[in-house]
């Protein structure tokens, strides 16, 4: 697993929501090598300000075009600058980086809640179409693009939402104990804001269902060399860009 | 090798430390190098510089320990390392598989513990070792030893006294005068002299209303530095006369080559190693480029032209149009 | 004014100096005032800090001036300035005729000559002088004054010695330690403290391999300083019980919280005016969206909520997501 | 006459040469009050790098259509910027500024070299159709773009190339001593690099012919409040952006 800066052609971009878009850009070194759970640094712009790349997750991969996609919210400045690049223009990407989730379990399910959802998306893929449910939360319909992109991926979809606007109220914690009951998973992956993670890992270990976490750390280099993202894992230090952001729930230690 | 790296163009001696090129990396911002080698040739970096290392293993700062500021960054990682022993049992053994000279950053805190961790480095494998007594980010030692002459001199005999490589002090901008420092770990001893370690600094989250670095405070490094360190540099090559490693911001080929202009011997890239993990290499095609424009055979020809005494300078290309 | 600006959420009094916003302007970036009165009203800043003052005329330095860096500028103007005679005979009835405070930057090279443009600037329609003991672009005095806190006190005795008007002294954050020269300033009379001037910095022209600007140096502003800015005020703050007026790298309202937050009273903007030259009142807007996300009545609750003994901070917003 | 921040919507740009495009950007507020000899300082991006703006001389004004032209070299950061953005981006300009050409001349020559050329279009421009000439150097042909931007303005286009590839060979001063002689102006304008400037200046001085220069000098606020580009003046100090950048060749103590 090797890997590259690539400079990467921007293919196209799209509006999911009024703070989010998805963007896919042909580099075919990082398309042949990532897998589920992994991500990329982007360097969105020549100038020093905004100075360093910023991490994404791989939420999709086109081996035969040689294309990934990515997934972002509009939030500061490099994300603006992101959401501004056309078609054609060139963006310095490294990766793919860190590792990836397990893909033994043989019924999974996502649990996803806002961004965390990109990596997911990937992970749905990567298990085959049909083999997968996800139960996704979010703070209302607004962030419900999501089922579309899961539809033709996952099986089942639960959905909870804060305001109860679609889907039953509440946070994922709403359903998750039911599922994790009736559902036969083997394997949980979750990706979402801590809290959200730390409940279901606990529920999880709980069931005694195994469970995934990928985490998220400000990252400075995503190489394993600057220490910015490094972290109290059980009986050892981590560092979430290079023995994560995926980990199994009982090696974090400090979320 | 049969034929020396860039026919030797680029190769320098820093007081002893033979160099293929003149570009080593800042310490903690290059890892142990080996998380670099899908990007570069380590073989084809001047000398790897690695991550402080101090007697015992060290955890670092809790809470968010980078953050990105105009032009740059803070940094509060706090020395995390996994120890001296753990550096030379799993780390060293890999290192020396590539032919690249080692600097091992150090630091303790005590001058005895500085001088217990250059004895324990005084190893096969190990070239030189680089005193940390700069970091903005470890409250006892660090920055008092950076900012108290006599308190970098004793630190920088204790080295000197436990080991037979090559000793380089680092310097902390974080002071009135730096050449009283620079004078002080001279007459101490040092080898060289490498500047400038990171700016003290800090940033506040305004919505939280609360500093975002776990530490409150933090180093500044990055483009946004580089004024003051060629300045620093600038004003300590003139009152030292050993050989000077310059850093603080450097980006890019030219951004090297004016640190040498300021007077530097060689370079360090920190930084810049996170959005350009090839930069180490690449800085010295650049190199290699401005020789040829202005009809210089060695890398060393350059150093310290721009100085008021400025040796002999080069005819003025580029005159403004 | 029947009603009192932005309904009076944004005045501030700084040591008696009464100001109807927090924001007034770096001294040398924002000429008299007059130079931009096309693009913001001059009444709706705080008060206008002019350029440098010193009791004769000066030309400042010669070649280029001024240099951009990442994120940053250099310059090394030299306080060129027409002179204590001209200022009170030809600029300050101008400025007379906006209802604006007004803060005289001044500059002497002994204590004496301190106090002698303070005496001469001891009249109507001058509500404050500012000390700059902080240049890093003059020989003669200048920054020793900025740096030797026995120095620095005794400018600020002779200056207060010989005006009625409100003193500020401002620092220099090219020392080791800023509380001591903060707490000198202090004991010595100062009502309040800016901060910070520039950081000193150089750049070198790689192709001319000279430096660039003329006078070899010079001072270094803009959102590269910032984080130094932010910390050195955040410090400041803990030491001392005058007000602190904070700047560097100042570019928008959330950079001004910022300084805010981390303890100072009022804020300057500098080389943002270069940029947005209508920032010195732009910002005021932002503040009072600011004022209303964190239910806050007036500005002056927002200062220090970030210091360690933060007063009441409010609630956290925003959290991480 | 008075200065705003304009946001500027860019119109166009062309290439003249492989390192100078020209700019057309509407901002009718600047278009309606500048004057031939005037510049703007143009704000390429939002980020804090490049952080200052920068001056460009005012190339050309379409008051119906409320447009202004800037021509400029792609020499660093700012201007390789400026040459990427695409019609319908917004730039920040702040101009007018400084003061522009004395327009009272029966018979004016235009002496320009590089860049200097892109203010005296302007002029000519201002001048009317036919009522100038135009005495231009250059490195070689590359540069000679600038005939066919004068062709309908000027009435003689004299040209000098260093390299002798077009006109003739030598600098402006291998034509304008006999220009002066015999051609009866009453006025020469001068803007180019500074040893052009000096020798043009000097040559006029010498004939008795005014001689209006305009000078360039390192700029951080383009509004007379910074002092960068004070200089000596005769008798006095000056400010290149707001007591020029034009001036008589004879109050220029210091080029
Ligand atoms: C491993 C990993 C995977 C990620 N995947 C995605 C994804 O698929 N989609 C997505 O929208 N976002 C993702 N993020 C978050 C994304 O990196 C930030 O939103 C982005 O960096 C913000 O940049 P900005 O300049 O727009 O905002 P800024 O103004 O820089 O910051 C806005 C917020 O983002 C955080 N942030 C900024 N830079 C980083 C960084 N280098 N590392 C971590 N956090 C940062 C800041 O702390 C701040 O809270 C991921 C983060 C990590 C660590
Ligand atoms: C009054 C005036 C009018 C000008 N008109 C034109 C014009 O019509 N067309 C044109 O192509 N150029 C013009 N220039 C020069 C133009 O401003 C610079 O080429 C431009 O700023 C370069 O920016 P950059 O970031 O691309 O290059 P940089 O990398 O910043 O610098 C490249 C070179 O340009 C000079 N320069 C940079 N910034 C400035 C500045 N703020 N003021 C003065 N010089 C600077 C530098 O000293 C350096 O030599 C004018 C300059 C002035 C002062
Ligand atoms: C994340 C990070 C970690 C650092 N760790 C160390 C360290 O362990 N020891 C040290 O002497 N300097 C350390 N530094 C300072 C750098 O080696 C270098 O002196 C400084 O960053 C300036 O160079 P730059 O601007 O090119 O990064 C660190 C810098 C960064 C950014
Ligand atoms: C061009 C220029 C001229 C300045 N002249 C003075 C001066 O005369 N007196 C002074 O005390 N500070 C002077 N300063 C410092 C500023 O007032 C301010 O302290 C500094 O620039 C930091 O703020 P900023 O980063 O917002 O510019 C000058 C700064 C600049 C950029
Ligand atoms: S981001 Fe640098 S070690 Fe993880
Ligand atoms: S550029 Fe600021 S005074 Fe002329």
């Amino acid at each position: 697993m090797s890997k590259t800066i690539a400079s990467a052609k921007v293919i196209g971009q799209r509006v999911l929501n009024s703070t989010t878009k998805l963007i896919n850009v042909y580099t075919p070194e990082i398309a042949d090598e990532a897998v589920p759970g992994q991500f990329v640094n982007v360097k969105v712009c020549k100038n020093t300000a905004p100075l360093l790349r910023r991490p994404f997750g791989v939420a999709g991969v086109n081996k035969a075009e040689g294309t990934i996609t990515m997934i972002y919210r509009i939030i500061g400045e490099a994300t603006h600058i992101l959401a501004d690049v056309c078609s054609g223009d060139e963006l310095s990407i490294v990766g793919p980086l860190g590792h990836g989730f397990d893909m033994s379990a043989k019924k999974p399910l996502l649990v996803g809640g806002g961004l965390g959802l990109a990596p997911l998306l990937f992970l749905a893929e990567g298990f085959g179409e049909g083999n997968t449910d996800i139960l996704m939360g979010g703070r209302s319909a607004e962030e419900l693009f999501w089922t579309k992109l899961y539809e033709s991926l996952s099986k089942n979809i639960y959905l909870t939402t804060d305001d109860g606007s679609v889907g039953t109220k509440g946070t994922v914690m709403a359903l998750l104990p039911q599922l994790l009951k009736e559902g036969g998973y083997d394997c949980v992956y979750v990706c979402g804001p801590v809290p959200m993670m730390r409940a279901v890992a606990n529920a999880c270990l709980e069931a005694g269902v195994k469970c995934q976490v990928s985490l998220e750390k400000y990252m400075a280099c995503g190489l394993g060399a600057c220490l910015s993202c490094a972290c109290e894992g059980i009986g050892k230090r981590i560092k979430v860009c290079k023995d994560g952001p995926v980990f199994w729930a009982e090696e974090v230690g400090e979320w | 090798m049969v034929k020396a790296l860039y026919d030797g163009r680029l190769a320098v001696d820093i007081a002893g430390l033979k160099m293929a090129t003149p570009v080593t990396t800042g310490s903690g911002t290059f890892g142990f190098g080996l998380e670099f080698t899908d990007f570069l040739d380590l073989e084809k970096v001047g000398a790897v510089t690695v991550k402080g290392t101090s007697l015992e293993p060290a955890a670092g700062n809790k809470g968010q320990r980078a953050v990105e500021t105009p032009s740059g960054m803070l940094n509060c990682i706090g020395l995390e390392n996994p120890g001296s022993e753990y550096f030379l049992e799993h780390t060293l053994p890999e290192l020396k598989k590539y032919n690249v000279p080692v600097i091992v950053n150090i630091y303790g805190h005590t001058p005895e513990e500085y001088g217990a961790v250059a004895k324990k480095l005084d190893v096969d494998g190990v070239d030189a070792v680089e005193i940390n007594i700069s970091c903005p980010n470890v409250k006892e030692g660090g920055i008092v030893f950076g900012t108290v002459p006599e308190a970098a001199a004793e630190v920088v005999r204790a080295v000197k006294a436990n080991t037979g490589k090559m000793v380089i002090a680092k310097l902390s901008p974080n002071v009135t005068d730096i050449v009283v420092m620079a004078k002080a770990v001279e007459a101490a001893g040092a080898d060289a002299i490498s500047m400038i370690n990171t700016l003290l600094g800090t940033k506040i989250d305004i919505e939280r209303q609360r500093p975002v670095l776990g530490n409150v405070t933090g180093g500044l490094s990055g483009p946004a530095v580089r004024p003051v360190a060629v300045r620093l540099v600038y004003q300590v090559a003139q009152a030292v006369h050993i050989p000077i490693i310059g850093m603080g911001g450097i980006m890019c080929a030219e951004d090297a080559i004016e640190f040498m202009l300021a007077g530097a011997s060689a370079v360090a890239v920190g930084t810049a190693n996170f959005v350009q993990p090839d930069i180490a290499e690449t800085i010295a095609h650049g190199m290699l480029a401005y020789l040829d424009r202005h009809n210089a055979q060695n890398i060393s020809e350059i150093v310290g032209l721009a100085l008021p005494n400025g040796k002999a300078s080069m005819p003025l290309f580029n005159d403004a149009v």
